[in-house]
């Protein structure tokens, strides 16, 4: 059903109760022509493109648990399109263009608020890296400003400029930048998919493959039985390698915990999205008024879903050395996602070597601000078996030709990305 | 008014009336007594309405006494010490407190946003995701800001915080969080058998419950028990006793995080004291006492002033001497809850009815009833009748259909009791259902911990003194400690029956989740809508995420939830719990490291003689290192800079290189190793001899370089960059101890032993003769390029001699022992003074290297080749080497790849700028033409002007080749052209002379 | 997380850094690409108990083979790397 | 030309200063820096861990540490560093590279670390109070007694940590060695944890 005020003063008067489930919570079919594997947002997003873009309608998304209990339920919200190497550059900005109408394609409002984000700088070669990006983005047509410190004053009065042990020097902006509220996202795509068709399965768990004589996929065997499909594909960050396994492929990922953090809910106190550049945090204040902050990974394979005291206390003085005034504010959650963290911090989307079975994987930390790209590209993958020209070097033979797309150049170490 | 605490009882409580302290809320000033909270001294003022609720700005009171409260929110303190959100039921009373309560304008009884209660049919649950989408743009211009500043709650301060934090580590067997009787118990026992003991209680007193709802236990009233159980701990030397600390989370391996409120009791911490102390405490065992929470029940009006929980009635009434109300009705499901009704008669408060949900009471509570003369009525509460003013009368649909009508003007309420599940089920247990005490109770906790007491289920007194005793004594046992625990206290049970009520349907709003404003009926929405599973319903309805995470909310929430969508509440299930059990100021989790003290600080052996010549600082990592030596008279950081290079290419300058990784490699197959670990050979190199060596990662890619020297058959002194020191290191113990372990070698950083100085430029060998020892041959001959050994200096310390060059000049580098390296810089000066020697920064540093096309750390970035720097030659063919294979890869051997190169602008005024891109002349910019980018920039002295490095596509074939640097950020578009690396004397003449 | 060093005792996380998974062996020098490529990339990121690398450089510089649970944390085992000992080979 | 004048500069030099710090009254602690002495690092060859062992005993009389302890002799402390590896702690001048090059020939590798350190020394009634901010180790009198040895961080810092003889007051003492060019940055990082038990601060020549 149509969402606006008017639906809602409508529903209002029938004291609400007339509305329909967001999506159908259907049950399996014994065929679909693509089923997609996890009800995520990249999951979900690729399903409704599917159904939107490419006309495949008959189409399912199985999710193990509730749609968007994994890294999209579990993050920092944050979307951005300031990649600085090629590869990356032109697909996050096709992500960012779809954020930008994404209320209106899904007729769900996502809350996408495009505040900016600034990534800090503390010193010159910090700056020059910078610059290196912005013109990056700027030759690809994407909005990037290089601020010095007397600009941030005056944006930012309250960033420690003068007391610090590593002073802010300025900082890469992107207005273009900003969030969106990660969990209607996921409500959104369910939503609009749902409305176009898509079945969309929870509490169901894929716990292998059916393959034909010549090894091809020909569908899934889940906790809820077997289900055919002309292709399957998987955008399961978090259990990529588990799900990968059971089609007999071993992947360039590794799994860790990203811890992330919310404060009690204050009064309007930071504008848009800001990252610490000698030290590892960044922060951004919710519609709700909570500062949801993060900053590394803990540096260990894990599955736990949980992180330890170092870096909750690493991530609080990265707070505290940028913006001393939240020393009063409270930390009132603390939780982890699994990150499937690839081998040049770059995801892979790709045909996989097993006939019929496609991969979306490898996304480390960035998964969220690339939802709807993601989504469009592997839509693309699927429904035309060729990679959308923004998706070609997400390849997965890229490591055995030593393409790699490292934005970090910290190599096949993934807790160093 | 204010100040005359009309509702403070004439006698009892834990308050020392001997103290009285002033204090202000709204404005308005008040008195209350040493140990008040500022909700007890509220109450005692007769203060019902203390804030406002986040979305309908609903006028709210105090709901609880503790750290569950979802109402009782103020801003405490004022300027840079405001702090938002405070709870007023935990915040300890002292002289001159301020509050503010929050969330309203302009006044709490007067608030404009209320009208928002006009709009609550459509401010239902989610509807912000079904609307402000048209038009496009609006939703960023005015919806959203619009709900920002209606969102949020208390206002944080602009400031920075002024006061200090640390953080420790403490040990222990057993760590008890809570000192209820379980938890006192659980103490007894552990500390009398030995075991190391830390007893974590929130409150700033011991005794949980037994504060306010006193008891018998072993013969003696709660208090005199508490005290006796105590002064015993206390006399045990290794029992540490903490109040105002919290336990809030437990983290792998027994660590667990407690936030100890050393200072929050006072206006501000008294000098040298922190205001917080995070504490990380690593123990064998945990015993979880930390009691149970009180859980209301759902019905329209439960959030109207003057509702209150009824444990927490009790706690104003017995701990703190303070009523809420003089006419008191009890609405309860449960034994327990007549405790409240106890307490008022006791008190000489007026009992106006008690309504109870369960079918019958027991005799004893009848009889109560007669002798109070108030009525027991068996129904449960439609509707409340009040506003800001407080409760007024209360509707009662009694069992069988009948309604009934009490005067009241305070309503005391309990559905039951939760086992505070917090920390059992941080990770990832999840608590299971029992239904004989309708509630959730620990299960699958954390290694090592167990729940004892009434956060185990056991609501009895008795009960609790059992298990905590129990769960203390075999929490020592596991631990190692089998000391004699002595007799365990006792005490009677007091029976406990409930007959579970969440909901009251009725007319009216009927709050599940009081802070968020969420109601009976968006959690029947969410589940029409779909969002059924309990994650789904909290993050639909926002349920369970206000401050007190729930504390009070989420059980009621989910049992409406399982109602409605047919199942059980086992079925239904909890959202998963997440730490901190209270929320924890993030100045505490940073400790001493904010502002300088963020990081430590590394400083060259001639930091302080650096400083004393007024040289300029610059942060490399953590070290200070000396920029540039500013001159009287020079108008900017350029003009020193190009003196220093000048200084030193037409005489001679040195430069403290200490920050240089160095690493001593010992062994009889150091030489070998270093063969591995390098693209090129070092075991063939010679005795007393350097060489330049660079290091590849697995993956081919460049990882580092520097210079090392054999100083024996079986020691070489090798060098790393600065910022790669550490990690190189790791990197070498790692093929060491891994990789080749079949190779004799060790290991040692030397960093920190050597000051280390560049000395450069033509009349280098005539300052070194100066200070040298006059044996020593320092001639071409004597002492040739790349040669290294150890000289002896003037006045009998022993020095290492390098002859390397970094400037492309004539030069050496000198290392002493560290504790002489402030008397080296000084004594260079004395001996180069006739030279006119200059000491130069890491600025001038960075201008020569670039003038000799030596790469660094920008072209160092971790995505380029050997042959990308144009040292491909150097890559050995007759060993293996880490990174050998790998770096053979197609896309890294592409004759296309962006490589080395000079860059020169052609206007010879133009100054190039790192970053600019690099795009063939004459073509638009795009990604198809991107074809590298300007790494390094200096303005070069001797060319006269700027100059660059850059990675560029084929670049060495393009020498010549004018193209264009284009740098819109900065606004800028000129020409430059691709060169020669090395600007300066690129046959080497100069440092070989 | 807590970690029992062999030389010097129980220290906390602090005091380590990880590397991975130490099942990977780095292959001959003549095994070629392919084999490399599966040493340095592929991993077969098991959930569950797991041998991996950790450097106790904060404390005594020597690296070190946990045996690791990475669903829940859990340590089970911690030997020293096989060079760390080669001071008492033939001993 | 006239020689030079070398005169040596401990890393703590212009940090340090001498009297009382924090709070007032009794001090809690005292934080004392020694300067002049020599540290080597003595590492066994592969396949010498025995031999090494065998002239250390010669040399020094008693076994070098094999666990992390710090072994007291007549004119030296034998700190364990790491495993087959220890420090040798002496006087200025007494135990240096080249007098121990000839006693460790052939079995071990020496690495003079004698300038690449700082020593302090905290005790006190409060001592372990302070550590407990910098130190993550347990440093009870039952877990950590005299002679016990760490190779620990402090403050992401690599420090060796070992509890001395007591106090002639009976008081524990803690003895640091720090790299020097983190010294001064670590130094006011502990009178930061001891400002509020007030600290006494002094430096002494004599090697304890």
């Amino acid at each position: 059903m149509k969402y606006s005020i008017f639906s809602l003063a409508r529903a209002a008067l029938s004291g609400h109760k007339n509305w329909k489930p967001t999506w159908r919570d259907a049950a399996p079919k014994d065929r679909y022509d693509v089923i997609i594997i996890g009800g995520g947002g990249h999951g979900l997003a690729t399903a409704w493109f599917l159904a939107s873009e490419f006309g495949i309608r008959n189409v399912a998304v199985l999710e193990k648990g509730w749609i968007g209990s994994g890294n999209a339920g579990r993050n920092t919200t944050i979307i951005r399109s300031n990649y600085g190497l090629p590869g990356n550059t032109g697909f996050y900005e096709l992500s960012m263009k779809l954020w930008e109408r994404m209320e209106q394609d899904l007729n769900y409002n996502a809350m996408v608020s495009q505040r900016g984000v600034l990534n800090l700088y503390h010193s010159d070669a910090q700056r020059d890296a910078f610059a290196r990006r912005g013109n990056t983005m700027r030759i690809n047509g994407i909005d990037a400003e290089l601020l010095d410190q007397a600009a941030l004053r005056k944006m930012l009065p309250f960033l420690n400029f003068d007391n610090a042990r590593f002073p802010v020097q300025g900082g890469l902006l992107q207005r273009r930048g900003g969030t969106a509220r990660h969990d209607a996202v996921v409500w959104g795509y369910a939503h609009a998919a749902s409305e176009l068709g898509v079945d969309i399965i929870q509490n169901c768990e894929v716990t292998g493959f059916t393959r034909d004589a010549n090894g091809k996929v020909t569908g899934v065997e889940t906790s809820r039985g077997k289900i055919g499909a002309g292709k399957v594909g998987m955008a399961v960050a978090g259990s990529s390698s588990r799900v990968a396994a059971m089609a007999g492929l071993r992947l360039p990922i590794e799994s860790h915990v990203l811890q992330a953090f919310v404060s009690e809910a204050i009064k309007p106190l930071i504008p848009g999205v800001m990252t610490f550049g000698a030290g590892h945090f960044y922060v951004s204040q919710s519609d709700k008024g909570g500062l949801v902050f993060g900053g590394d990974i803990d540096g260990y394979n894990s599955y736990a879903q949980r992180g330890n005291l170092p870096v909750m206390e690493d991530v609080c003085e990265g707070g505290m050395a940028l913006i001393p005034m939240i020393g009063r504010v409270r930390l009132l959650r603390q939780w982890g996602g699994i990150m499937d963290m690839s081998m040049d911090g770059t995801p892979i989307i790709d045909k996989s070597p097993v006939d019929g079975l496609y991969i979306n994987a490898g996304w480390c930390y960035g998964g969220f601000k690339a939802t709807p790209g993601s989504g469009f590209v592997f839509a693309h993958l699927l429904a035309r078996d060729q990679s959308h020209k923004e998706a070609a070097r997400f390849r997965l033979d890229r490591f055995q030709r030593g393409a790699m797309i490292d934005e970090k150049g910290q190599g096949a170490q993934p807790n160093l990305h | 008014m204010g100040g005359d605490q009309t509702n403070r009882l004439t006698s009892g409580g834990l308050i020392d009336r001997s103290a009285a302290l002033n204090f202000r809320f709204d404005g308005k000033t008040f008195s209350g007594f040493k140990g008040d909270t500022l909700a007890s001294a509220l109450v005692a003022n007769g203060v019902k309405l203390v804030g406002r609720s986040f979305k309908y700005h609903r006028p709210r009171g105090i709901l609880t006494a503790g750290s569950e409260e979802p109402n009782a929110l103020v801003e405490l303190r004022s300027g840079a010490r405001r702090e938002a959100n405070t709870k007023a039921t935990t915040a300890e009373l002292y002289e001159g407190l301020e509050a503010a309560s929050q969330n309203r304008w302009p006044s709490l009884s007067f608030d404009v946003m209320s009208v928002n209660q006009l709009f609550a049919p459509i401010f239902v649950a989610g509807f912000y995701y079904k609307t402000f989408m048209w038009p496009a743009k609006f939703w960023e211009a005015i919806y959203e800001p619009a709900i920002r500043r209606a969102a949020g709650l208390g206002r944080a301060a602009k400031v920075s915080d002024p006061d200090h934090y640390d953080k420790a580590w403490a040990h222990c067997d057993v760590v008890i969080a809570g000192s209820g009787p379980a938890g006192l118990a659980a103490a007894l026992a552990a500390g009398r058998s030995g075991a190391r003991v830390i007893l974590c209680e929130e409150d700033f007193v011991l005794g949980g419950r037994l504060l306010a709802d006193g008891g018998t236990i072993d013969g003696l009233s709660a208090a005199e028990w508490v005290a006796r159980t105590v002064a015993e701990l206390s006399a045990m030397p290794d029992v540490r006793i903490m109040t105002r600390t919290t336990l809030f989370g437990v983290y792998d391996g027994g660590t667990y995080g407690a936030i100890e409120r050393v200072n929050d009791h006072l206006p501000v911490p008294p000098e040298h004291q922190v205001r917080q102390r995070l504490w990380r405490i690593v123990a064998k065992r945990c015993v979880v006492a930390a009691g149970a929470i009180e859980r209301p029940i759902v019905f329209a009006g439960n959030d109207t002033p003057g509702v209150m929980m009824a444990s927490a009635m009790r706690s104003y009434i017995n701990r703190y001497a303070a009523t809420p109300s003089r006419r008191i009705a009890l609405f309860t499901n449960n034994e327990d809850g007549w405790r409240t009704a106890e307490t008022a008669i006791a008190a000489g408060l007026q009992v106006a009815a008690v309504i109870d949900a369960r079918p019958d009471v027991s005799p004893a509570h009848r009889s109560l009833a007669s002798k109070g003369g108030f009525p027991v009525l068996h129904g449960a509460i439609s509707g409340v009748d009040g506003g800001k003013g407080g409760v007024r009368k209360i509707s009662v649909a009694l069992t069988g259909g009948a309604r009934a009508e009490v005067e009241a003007d305070g309503l005391a309420v309990s559905g039951g009791w939760n086992p505070a599940v917090g920390l059992t089920s941080y990770h990832r247990g999840r608590p299971k259902w029992r239904v004989d005490i309708a509630a959730f109770v620990p299960d699958g906790a954390p290694p090592g911990m167990v729940a004892a007491g009434s956060a185990n289920g056991a609501f009895g007194l008795g009960a609790c003194l059992r298990e905590g005793f129990e769960a203390g004594a075999a929490a020592a046992r596991d631990a190692g400690r089998s000391g004699n625990i002595g007799s365990m206290p006792v005490a009677d049970d007091d029976a406990f029956s409930i007959t579970p009520l969440w909901h009251v349907a009725g007319k009216g709003k009927a709050f599940v989740d009081q802070q968020h404003d969420v109601t009976a009926s968006d959690v029947e929405l969410a589940q029409r809508e779909g969002f059924q599973s309990v994650e789904h319903l909290k993050r639909y309805t926002t349920l369970g995420m206000a401050t007190d995470q729930g504390k009070t909310s989420n059980v009621a929430g989910l049992a409406i939830m399982a109602a409605v969508s047919g199942k059980s509440i086992p079925e239904t299930g909890t959202t998963i719990y997440r730490p901190p059990y209270v929320p924890v100021a993030i100045g505490a989790f940073a400790g001493h490291h904010r502002d300088e003290n963020f990081h430590a600080t590394r400083l060259t052996p001639s930091h302080h003689w650096a400083a004393e010549q007024g040289a300029i600082f610059v942060d490399t990592g953590l070290w200070k290192r000396a920029q540039w030596y500013p001159r009287a008279g020079e108008k900017d950081w350029l003009e020193s800079v190009t003196r220093e290079v000048k200084a030193v290419r037409s005489g001679v300058g040195f430069c403290d290189v200490s920050t240089l990784g160095k690493i001593d490699v010992h062994g009889p197959d150091a030489g070998a190793f270093l063969d591995r670990v390098y693209i090129n050979a070092f075991s063939s190199l010679a005795v007393g001899k350097a060489r330049y060596g660079l290091m590849l990662r697995e993956d081919g890619i460049v990882y580092d370089d520097g210079t090392t020297s054999r100083l024996a058959e079986d020691h070489y002194f090798l060098t790393t960059t600065t910022a790669k020191a550490g990690l190189v290191m790791q990197h070498l113990e790692f093929c060491r101890q891994v990789l080749f372990p079949e190779l004799d070698v060790q290991l040692t950083s030397v960093s920190d032993q050597w000051a280390q100085f560049s000395i450069a430029g033509p009349k280098t060998r005539d300052l070194l003769k100066v200070i040298v020892d006059p044996a020593e041959d320092l001639s071409n001959e004597g002492f040739p390029f790349m040669g290294a050994r150890e000289v002896g200096l003037r006045g009998g310390i022993k020095a290492r001699l390098f002859r390397i060059s970094f400037s492309g000049e004539m030069a050496f580098e000198i290392s002493v022992p560290a504790r002489y390296g402030e008397a080296m810089a000084r004594n260079l000066m004395i001996a180069g003074k006739p030279f006119g020697v200059t000491p130069y920064g890491t600025e001038a540093l960075g201008v020569m290297r670039i003038e000799k096309g030596h790469v660094a750390g920008p072209e160092l970035n971790g995505t380029t080749t050997a042959g990308d720097l144009g040292l491909g030659k150097m890559m050995s063919t007759k060993k293996d080497f880490i990174g050998r294979v790998m770096a053979g890869r197609e896309a890294l051997v592409s004759p296309n790849r962006q490589v080395v190169v000079g860059i020169k602008p052609t206007d010879k005024a133009r100054r190039l700028r790192s970053g600019a891109h690099i795009i063939p002349k004459g073509e638009t910019p795009g990604p198809g033409n991107d074809q590298g980018y300007v790494t390094s920039v200096c303005f070069s002295p001797v060319l006269d002007q700027w100059i660059g490095l850059g990675l560029v596509e084929r670049g060495r074939e393009r020498i010549g080749e004018i193209v264009r640097a284009h740098d819109p950020l900065r606004g800028e578009d000129y020409d430059v052209e691709l060169c020669n690396s090395v600007f300066y004397d690129p046959d080497g003449g100069r440092q070989r002379g | 997380m807590r970690i029992v060093c062999p030389f010097c005792g129980e220290r906390e996380l602090g005091e380590f850094t990880y590397l991975g998974d130490a099942k990977p062996q780095r292959p001959a020098a003549d095994a070629g690409e392919d084999a490399f490529y599966d040493y340095v990339y592929l991993r077969d990121n098991v959930a569950g108990v797991m041998n991996e690398h950790w450097y106790h450089g904060g404390g005594c510089r020597a690296w070190l083979k946990v045996t690791r649970n990475t669903l829940t944390h859990e340590i089970s085992a911690v030997e020293p790397a096989a060079g760390v000992g080669a001071a008492k080979v033939g001993a | 030309m006239a020689d030079f004048s070398w005169d040596v500069r401990s890393p703590l030099d212009r940090a340090l200063v001498a009297g009382s710090y924090g709070a007032q009254g009794d001090a809690g602690v005292a934080l004392t820096e020694i300067r002049n002495f020599d540290l080597v690092q003595v590492m066994a060859r592969r396949g010498k861990a025995a031999e090494m062992a065998k002239a250390a005993q010669a040399r020094f009389g008693v076994a070098a540490p094999e666990t992390p302890k710090a072994v007291g002799t007549a004119d030296a402390t034998l700190i364990w560093s790491g495993p087959d590896q220890f420090l040798v702690l002496s006087r200025g001048g007494k135990h240096t590279m080249d007098s121990l090059a000839p006693v460790f020939a052939g079995s071990t590798s020496l690495s003079d670390q004698s300038h690449a350190r700082a020593l302090i020394s905290v005790s006190g009634d409060k001592a372990r109070a302070v550590l407990a901010k910098l130190s993550s180790i347990d440093l009870h009198p039952d877990v950590f007694g005299v002679g016990a040895a760490a190779a620990t961080s402090m403050d992401h810092t690599s420090v060796t940590l070992w509890r001395g003889a007591d106090r002639a007051d009976g008081q524990a003492v803690f003895n640091l060695l720090v790299f020097s060019t983190f010294a001064e940055s670590l130094w006011h990082t502990i009178l930061d944890s001891a400002a509020e038990y007030g600290a006494t601060i002094g430096h002494s020549e004599e090697l304890m």
